[in-house]
């Protein structure tokens, strides 16, 4: 069985077959695994990978897995982001920026008309009692800021746009 | 003769009102728990013996509203309220209500809670008492023209600081006098949209500095005594990460010379039951008054720790009347202790805040020295609306080093799923030689932050073949209804992920 | 100059497995463990970074098979085997194996594991050594006429044991001579079944005795420490329960006493590594040497709760050739510690093992001096092959009242639902005025079960309305598919509830 | 909402109703009671009774409800002993002692045509390191043992038979 699997942009190619005594011989990067899977629960799965431990979460979606690894998270697609957006050079277009946890905005630092880098911080939204700064995606112009310093904001309340 | 409660109202949540449960039913008090309406299946609630609601989720209607808190001690018939810290734990006007009710607080009285509450003032009571304090001024600066004369005085670099203020807002570091005025004007409107005051006053910029604090506890007998001090220099935006004590910094001398301090800073406001004297220590181990926090500390467990003393119960004996039950004489810290506070944030996004739903929970007690205050469990969902702090993880060993070990034992154990938490970020920290070699003071955080985070290569391997094991598994089997089902607790996750992404 | 071993292979399962993969990891050592078929998932597979199959469920084809354990030594490259408690932990032909393959074996040499094997001629040794002992034979009976000579002359009442014995197999009280010959009889047949040896020796009866032991350590430098002793008088069908320490019945005199006597017999055989000394004390407070226990015993805990010393590092350094890193002198137990064994039995049932899936599990770790050493998690199936041990909850206090207050607290809180667990038991045994005095002996278990366990009338109305709401809440909602799909859990629990029912 | 639940072959009435602040009014022997209820997970709810905090266990089947409460263990049936069984007088008849855990035979006390008392032992079963005394469950003849000392039993072997 192969497959490919696409991890921060670059593309993994996967081999798997069941072993005689019930373990899975994995080839990935002209390297052979052995590997045996206990299922725990639901999403938590126990592998034994030549003879080292690792339990591993791991939830599906149609797009991607979630994997947590020893406390780190991966984020592994099934198909590549170009798959996903038709083409490249697809990125410079309107972006509408929105938040989804509530909580106040405490400063904006650019006004509607403004160029903006991507990066650049564009506002602050305090939530469970930090501060934190909203940055720009993208390079362009701020065509749209909803919220005023002071303002409290709903889950998904449009925050800004940028072009 | 003291008698001691029969119950106790708890005025706070999260893992300092499960603490302070702990504590009373350890001593046969009923313990009574309130909680605004997204706490409903918090776990304080669930683990007190009564609790009531007490309004809205936003902490002004519930946990910071003085008249509700009131009412429900009154109704529950407790006899002494615990704050514990944050919300209203160090606010006078609830100190003045409980007197008012007949409700004893368990804490200091509300006279050096006013005092301490005041950056200058307490400032001039301990000088006077002589404490000594960071050079600088003793009252907000009165105009331009005086802060010139003053900061001259005190010499550059001095910091400006708000009169009300805390938490680093309202704080501006000026090198030299070419940035005297506009870092005036920044900080005081700071100030005043903190505070609602836009005094400032003047403090002598200490470089490199450690911050480190002695616990101390006051009975109604006149008995003060220390209990070691906590090296609190791991400070991410002046918000505490990591606590440890003894301080790998300061010597013997420097520590009882600190302590008997501490103690004459405590009588000097007429202190009574715990409270925290903090201290800036510079490279040459001077070290200068900061200020007192008038309650229980975040930290207190490592102090705990190495004494076998448990501060929570110490408040409450004092808070019924009762003398300390030993002297300066039998407190004898034993061994090493570190604390690491477990936050809901992002350490790979900024420290971005992850509220959401607890998939999987391990924790990692078990094994001698070793601590978990949390305030969560499996299923629980973290909410959006109060301080991200889900767990302290505190260990203890023979040696500084014993301990280091056992907290990266711990923490290799510690899986929190379904939210992002900072606990990858602390193993950076303590297999940091600087750390590891305890050379490091209040900047270190920041310099490791501009230091990269290598990414291990091993997990993004085993990541992929757990991607490549449950593709296998589900072709040879189906998708099972239950894994379908299970998705909605990802689907939240999934957001808060698009929510950082996004930003 | 020694050097700390790279890889432990960890011969057994369970909470100590967990224990020492614990250990292991503090020490940058890697744990590797072994498994049995059903132990597939156990917590200790989980917890380790390596991990080997070693055959079948039934001990005898997995766990309790040398060459399959020393197979999975040198298949996984590990220098060094620590085999726990239990199983092959006091097998010398395991020792051999070991060191034939030049595995380390932590643990002591088997020379003096053979001669603390042997009850008899542990004893001789013993005595001849200096240390008391308790009067009676030293050799088995040879006969029913050598019996009664010798018998008369160690005086009624006696006990005949089993020359290869433990755990009361083979154990008969003979109060007068009347009974002697049909009690030999029986205790002969016993012995001859469990151990295949019917061999029996006499020992004096001592009426209402407190088994107290000594933990040692010995490295391989001739330094040879105790530290302290442990309390095990709360024992049921000879299975200990409850541990505490210090005791409560003896004093400070006959602590060292006993501890010296004890570096003594440990000294008389040449012994390294950890070691426990077993003492049966009379009422008098006379001790005598019972028999030596020659690995790490379950309740060692407690001992580290006290001197803060780890005690499966320090087995861990000796076996790798360091000296211990501390004096007599420097082992100064401060306060109290409990440790109660948390079994997978029904306490209402005549203590019925009750294996199964544990569909809740809530641990109360948390606060200053509490410690869960447990070997489960939730979802997992609790098996029906091995020892029933599912936990050990410890409690430490500056006090002994403390200690026990803080141990109903986090009893409270300790909750394991889907099977039965003797945790509701621990309740009666704390809350006993006898055992709260301290005023106790090996006979209180067997008192306690004689009077009553009132059934408390609260909780019988709350389930009641607990069943209440569900009826409500079903007809409102109707079954969701989630709560039908659930019952399959139960269904298992059903099944042992009919079985004990049935029995 | 009325309804009647059997504990310990007692009847308990117990009447429901909702009341405005979304609490419950449960009465049960006469007393009120002013029940709030917030379900935690499957089986798991938090109760509010009278201002008390109770984390109960609560799983039901066709016939009963299983109860967990502060570790103790509650069967409460939906139904009355004699309704399940009939009618009285129907307990003195042929019972089949099978068991649930497998394990091994120590001993057996008895021998077939033996009278046995309800409570009496009739064997010694070993699982997981511990022996257990089987007991018959009712006076009467053992018309049939199965095992003999030394054998091993498998789950659900019949152990005895008692008329």
């Amino acid at each position: 069985m192969d497959f490919s699997f696409w991890l921060s942009n670059k593309e993994y190619k996967l081999s798997l077959q069941e072993s005689v005594d019930n373990e899975i011989v994995i080839s990935l990067d002209k390297r052979q695994y052995r590997v045996s899977v206990e299922f725990i629960s639901g999403d938590e799965i126990l592998l034994n990978i030549d003879g080292k431990i690792h339990n591993v979460i791991v939830n599906s979606n149609s797009l991607c897995y979630s994997i947590y690894v020893n406390g780190q998270f991966f984020k592994i697609e099934k198909r590549s982001v170009s798959q996903i957006l038709g083409k490249k050079g697809a990125k410079l277009q309107k972006r509408e920026i929105k938040t989804s946890m509530p909580g106040r905005i405490v400063k904006v630092f650019v006004k509607e008309g403004d160029k903006v880098k991507e990066g650049q911080a564009v506002l602050v939204l305090e939530a469970m009692k930090m501060q934190n700064e909203i940055k720009s995606p993208q390079t362009g112009i701020i065509t749209k800021i909803n919220p005023a310093a002071g303002d409290s904001v709903e889950t998904d309340a449009l925050l800004f746009s940028v072009e | 003769m003291p008698k001691m409660f029969k119950k106790i109202l708890i005025a706070n949540r999260g893992e300092i009102a499960v603490r302070i449960i702990r504590a009373c039913r350890e001593m046969g008090v009923v313990p009574v728990a309130v909680y605004s309406d997204v706490d409903r299946k918090a776990l304080h609630v669930r683990l007190a013996e009564e609790a009531y609601s007490i309004g809205e989720s936003v902490p002004s209607r519930s946990y910071l509203h003085v008249e509700r808190i009131i009412d429900a001690a009154k109704k529950s018939k407790s006899e002494a309220l615990h704050p514990g810290y944050g919300f209203l734990a160090e606010n006078p006007e609830l100190v003045s209500r409980c007197e008012k009710e007949g409700i004893v607080f368990i804490g200091p009285p509300s006279e050096p809670m006013k005092i301490m509450g005041n950056k200058t003032a307490s400032r001039k009571k301990m000088a006077n008492a002589g404490v000594p304090v960071i050079p600088g001024t003793f009252e907000p600066v009165k105009g331009e023209k005086d802060l010139k004369k003053k900061a001259e005085k005190v010499g550059f670099p001095i910091l400006l600081k708000a009169a009300a203020g805390g938490g680093g807002k309202g704080l501006r570091l000026v090198r030299n006098r070419k940035d005297l005025l506009s870092s005036l004007r920044l900080a005081q409107s700071e100030a005043k949209a903190s505070f609602d005051d836009p005094s400032i006053y003047i403090e002598k910029y200490i470089d490199e500095p450690h911050h480190i604090e002695i616990q101390i506890l006051a009975d109604d007998f006149g008995n003060i005594v220390f209990l070691g001090e906590r090296e609190c220099s791991i400070q991410r935006r002046y918000q505490k990460v990591l606590e440890e004590t003894p301080s790998p910094f300061i010597d013997d001398e420097i520590r009882k010379q600190m302590g008997q301090i501490a103690v004459k800073a405590a009588a000097a406001v007429n202190y009574r039951n715990a409270g925290t004297v903090e201290f800036v220590v510079d490279q040459k181990k001077q070290f200068y008054f900061l200020e007192m926090n008038t309650r229980l500390q975040v930290e207190h467990p490592i102090t705990e720790m190495v004494t076998g003393i448990d501060l929570v119960k110490c408040q409450i004996e004092i808070a019924a009347g009762f003398p300390l039950n030993f002297r300066q004489e039998d407190i004898r810290p034993e061994g090493h202790s570190l604390e690491c506070r477990i936050y809901a944030e992002d350490p790979e996004n900024d420290f971005m805040p992850s509220p959401g739903k607890i998939v999987h929970l391990h924790t990692p007690a078990g094994g001698l020295g070793v601590r978990d205050d949390n305030g969560v469990y499996e299923g629980y969902e973290v909410p959006l609306e109060y301080d991200p702090l889900l767990s302290k993880l505190i260990t203890w060993g023979r040696t500084r080093k014993e301990a280091i070990h056992r907290m990266l034992r711990a923490l290799s154990e510690y899986k929190i799923y379904g939210i992002k938490t900072t606990i990858p970020f602390f193993k950076r920290i303590l297999l940091h030689p600087k750390f590891f070699a305890g050379d490091y003071n209040t900047h270190f955080i920041a310099n490791l932050e501009k230091e990269t985070d290598g990414r291990d290569a091993e997990e993004k391997v085993i990541a992929l073949i757990a991607a490549g094991v449950k593709v296998y598994s589900e072709r040879k089997s189906g998708l099972t209804p239950q894994s379908k089902k299970r998705e909605s607790n990802w689907k939240f996750q999934g957001k808060l992920q698009n929510f950082s992404n996004r930003l």
